[in-house]
């Protein structure tokens, strides 16, 4: 679960890490209550889980209450990559000497949570050259203790009293990665003022989802996700979209990507993806056609390598969607699985290309794809 | 005799009077494994698929002399599962379970290490040593025949694709180990390299990847330095597009690394070979 | 630093271990100012850092704010082992069906804190029987987790609900341990009450002297200490009074107790006995000496292996001290260390018994400590 | 070679700029001890006793290729100083600092099991293996000399007592451990114990108990099935009331367990010869 700016600085907050004064808004009178009561300047931030929202108008800067008022209006109610803002952050603007990253993430290589700190703040850490990153792994056994601090700020070039600071900011930020689940915790900019005083000036803050258990107190917000993708997942489906013509469902993320591979060997294209999981429901199948082909591709290819998953019943799901709804595409089948003799079989009467050879299927879904697009069918 | 797990292992399941631990506790005696027994808190005394149900990892240790346990317990309890298994000095643990917070993962992956002990996932499909006829997890049956050759995968249906291939050609198998799929595997691709090196029954390696992490680039500089048997990679993700998430953490594209590209590179160096298909495994070994 | 019984009742309400209702009094005014809002029947009971107060008379029941006036009346001011009571805690009086015993402490052979519980509460654990002792170990790398409970309390014949009131007492006193650097949290009686809640009926809370920085939150109580070891502790001074009647001066816990075992072994019996620690400071020699004539011991042994220590400059101390003050008891010394030779020459030329040897010096220490009991001298 | 130290051994003092670290890193350097730096954050790039001081561990480690250190830092930033040492991968890391929290002993202690790694102390005078001119910690340089006696001790001043006196009788010593007084020691009785069995250099062992805890009673089981070497045992404390807290809290007598006696019989039954005096060492060993 993605945070939204001022639910990050809430945590901030109860965690002690400072931060310029702010509030949210969601409606213009809530902004009149509270308009006497800003330290303007200040910023006025959209509240959405969406990049760039800068670029799209969704970050101002207001002297007096009057301003403010009007950009708490324009940007209430703005669509931002389809989400629509529901809620203005007002936090006092301060002044920056110097801007700082930190964050703190989960080292796959190392299997630890790793503190990362650079000099270069208030741009994306990727197009920062990786000298200027300064990176150490905290064991949770031991937690963050000042001698990770001391390796990390070796290299900053700040006195004493911010380096103290830092080190304060950076142990707490890593107890909330620790509390909160936390996939990610950053803080970019994290402001040094010319009073030498360090602020968090931004969050971004990412629950792990499958510790959202743990975090029943943080509100979830919509993310920047395609609306299917969305239904998708709220089924528990996993449902990417991709830009080629041949739809596919396969089950498990390794299948799913193998299967694309193939798809692309072959000279053709894996469109929108969906993945089965270990399940062979046949209603669960049903959904899957369903959600797959209102993504409108030209060729559906089923890609199926059953453990214990039962493949006939796999195909009375297919067989089912094919008898009730109809599919208004070419489909390729190549299921392995229990009974899977019987499973092509069953697909095989009902019309539909089965096979239990991976590079064969592919290549039939890929030539099925470029006769539909060569045809001009659609 | 197999690489890690072996026909003396004797095994447990956590969560067995669950549904998955019922199921797969009688697949696994099916395919000749030596369960022992199971735990659940609170139904110590009762009977699954005829083995003794226990209260605690320590009563089940105590009564059965366990080595290695299975968890299927909810993800939201697996982190007390798999350290009450590691402190009763359990010295496998297979946690089966997918959808475990990482941290979890980490807290009980270090306690191993901290233990001499090893975890075998989360979020994986189990292992298997044909040879042995045992069988710890959720791999299916059916597809496994004895034999030399070592795999090791992050995916499991890949997993199953090779192993099925493979003994379609008449290709057996050592022992077939699923890492699992999450951000921080208790056993690495380095890891299980480490015991097939070292295993006697194993003259060649498979080794199944994708895009994601640099696991795999690991993988290869381990091989470049301590394996001397052959190893054949197939990497997941050539035609994934750079930043999409392909369906489970531990295929996020980041910075560059992490590309199939650079894991493909990584083992052609190492002088592995690299597969275009998960089929064509049985093109590769000499079996 | 031990904790009077309502400061660890107070660790216990900020951890959310349940106890009973209770407010702490000092005097009569306060008790007025309370005595409404008290639930009676109440307990009322000296807050004092003694064992045996009960004995003492400082714990009475009231059941109603006349009785319980009388009670604080007579309670505060009363003197129990040497300490004065200033202050009374009112506790409302519970309807107990079962006292269980409940303890976290460190258990020196596994190097970890361990959990223990035992279903025989309300006496001294020491009384228990082994077989009725339930305990774990919990690594602080992982802390208190579910398993920890269940291992515990499966020998406890409770019902579901209790059980999980306790699994979660437990927790939190383990939480305490950790959180406070404590070296005993102990509940004794944990109360199970008539209507299956699990209450604090008690509390004894330690927290390691060494870890006194980082609870000064916490207020330190006069302990019941005799008053010549309290003022030597003062001074970072480790003093026993025993009741031979040998005063012996050393360093090192090992070394001190091995001339106490020398005495012994002579048929002497060591008494009141110094440990001078590291040093050399003809200062703190003197304040030994000081402390150890006040304790009246017929004669005095002391014995030193300096590693670094100079023994001329412990000679000097003893020299001063004989010069100055004067001693009225024979003194035996045996001096090892950085100028030895020079040590004992010193000591000679004063008039005092110095010898290399162990032996001799302890049997020399018996042999004056006879003579002049013999004497009659005092 | 000694048990645990030897001439190759490169240490480094945390908290070399201080009184403590100052003095004992010169002693170390006079007893011929390869000292190669020093650690005190904020002060890197200064010297102390013509050694360079580094402002992080790992600084010191890159740099020097150290793989001991010795902690004088206050009491307050030991645990801090501790787990940076072993983060950094010192395998031996010598605590003298006394007054160190017990939960953060046992963190570092712990976490040294981790990291494969051996903590000695806290509260403990060092360790010292005579023969090859190596010494760690604060034991007085004068008292050692050569030879074939292993000495394990949990007080200090009885340490000297016992060197001293075998000195002095022309007995040399292999290694001399001092665990140190504190409840929860990182290098116990029995690792040392361990390590005096399997070093060929050590042919007679002196162990040197105290009431209080179990740390003896284990160390004579661990006799009884381990050690083929003859040990001598020295117990002090046979004269203390029981429940009387003798100078440090390694001494708390409780519930009849952890006395002399107890003590006493497990040695005795165990094979070992129990001494009365500490100075009586030499009538004991061979040497």
């Amino acid at each position: 679960m993605k945070l939204k700016e001022y639910q990050g600085r809430e945590l901030f907050q109860e965690a002690d890490i400072p931060a310029p004064e702010g509030t949210v808004v969601s409606s213009l009178e809530e902004f009149d209550e509270v308009a006497d009561d800003l330290a303007y300047p200040v910023v006025v931030k959209a509240q959405v889980l969406a990049g760039g929202r800068g670029k799209a108008g969704g970050v101002k800067f207001a002297d007096d209450a009057g301003e403010a008022r009007e950009h708490v209006d324009d940007i209430l109610g703005m669509e931002i990559k389809g989400l629509t803002v529901d809620e203005v952050l007002l936090v006092k603007m301060i002044e920056i000497e110097h801007e700082l990253y930190a964050s703190v993430l989960v080292d796959r290589s190392q299997r630890l949570p790793m503190v990362m700190v650079s000099p270069e703040g208030g741009v994306d850490i990727e197009s920062v050259p990786d000298e200027d990153i300064y990176t150490v792994n905290v064991n949770p056994f031991t937690g963050f203790s000042p001698y990770h601090a001391r390796q990390l700020l070796a290299g900053l070039d700040v006195d004493r009293d911010v380096e103290k600071q830092l080190a304060s900011v950076l142990g707490k930020m890593f107890e909330l990665f620790q509390d909160r689940d936390a996939d990610l915790v950053e803080i970019n900019p994290l402001a040094i003022t010319p009073d030498g005083d360090v602020v968090a000036a931004d969050s971004k803050f990412k629950i792990d989802d499958s510790a959202d258990f743990r975090n029943q107190d943080v509100e979830a917000s919509q993310e920047d996700v395609p609306e299917l993708e969305r239904e998708a997942n709220e089924k528990g489906i996993a449902f990417v979209e991709l830009e080629g013509d041949i739809g596919v469902i396969a089950n498990g993320a390794g299948l799913t990507m193998a299967t694309l591979d193939a798809i692309e060997h072959y000279g053709g294209k894996g469109g929108t993806f969906l993945d089965l999981g270990g399940t062979d429901d046949p209603e669960k199948v049903k959904t899957c056609f369903d959600l797959l082909t209102r993504a409108d591709p030209s060729v559906i290819f089923l890609n199926l390598f059953g453990g214990i998953t039962k493949a006939d019943t796999v195909a009375e799901g297919v067989v089912q969607v094919l008898e009730e709804e109809g599919l208004d595409v070419p489909l390729v089948t190549r299921i392995r699985g229990v009974n899977e003799e019987r499973a092509r079989e069953m697909l095989r009467d009902a019309g539909v290309t089965a096979t239990q050879d991976l590079k064969k299927a592919a290549e039939k879904a890929v030539q099925l794809e470029t006769e539909a697009s060569n045809g001009g069918a659609r | 005799m197999g690489a890690i797990i072996d026909d003396e292992t004797k095994v447990i399941v956590q969560g067995i009077t669950g549904h998955q631990g019922r199921f797969h506790s009688r697949a696994m005696m099916d395919f000749g494994t030596n369960v022992v027994g199971g735990v659940t808190p609170g139904k110590g005394g009762e009977e699954v698929n005829g083995l003794p149900v226990f209260d605690t990892v320590q009563d089940a240790v105590d009564e059965t002399g366990a080595d290695a346990s299975v968890v299927f317990v909810p993800a939201a309890f697996a982190r007390d599962a798999a350290l009450e298994a590691l402190d009763a000095g359990i010295e496998l643990v297979n946690v089966i379970t997918e959808h475990i917070p990482v941290q979890d993962a980490i807290d009980f992956g270090h306690y191993a290490d901290y233990e001499d002990a090893r975890v075998l996932g989360p979020n994986c499909p189990g292992i298997c040593a044909p040879g042995d006829e045992t069988k710890l997890g959720i791999l299916p049956n059916r597809i496994f025949s004895p034999g030399n050759v070592g795999i090791v995968s992050r995916s499991g249906t890949l997993t199953y694709e090779m192993v099925g291939a493979l003994s379609e050609a008449g290709i057996g198998q050592s022992t077939v180990i699923g890492i699992g799929g999450d951000q921080t595997p208790g056993t690495t691709f380095v890891d299980a390299l480490e015991c097939f090196e070292q295993d006697p029954d194993t003259d060649e390696i498979i080794l199944v990847g994708e895009i994601g992490g640099t696991a795999e680039e690991e993988a290869a500089e381990y091989i470049t330095r301590n394996v001397s048997k052959p190893v054949h990679a197939y990497i997941a993700g050539r035609s994934a597009p750079q930043g999409k998430q392909m369906g489970h953490a531990g295929a996020i594209v980041t910075r560059g690394k992490g590309t199939a590209e650079s894991k493909i590179e990584a083992f052609e160096n190492a002088g592995c070979e690299v597969m275009d298909f998960p089929t064509d495994a049985p093109d590769y070994v000499k079996g």
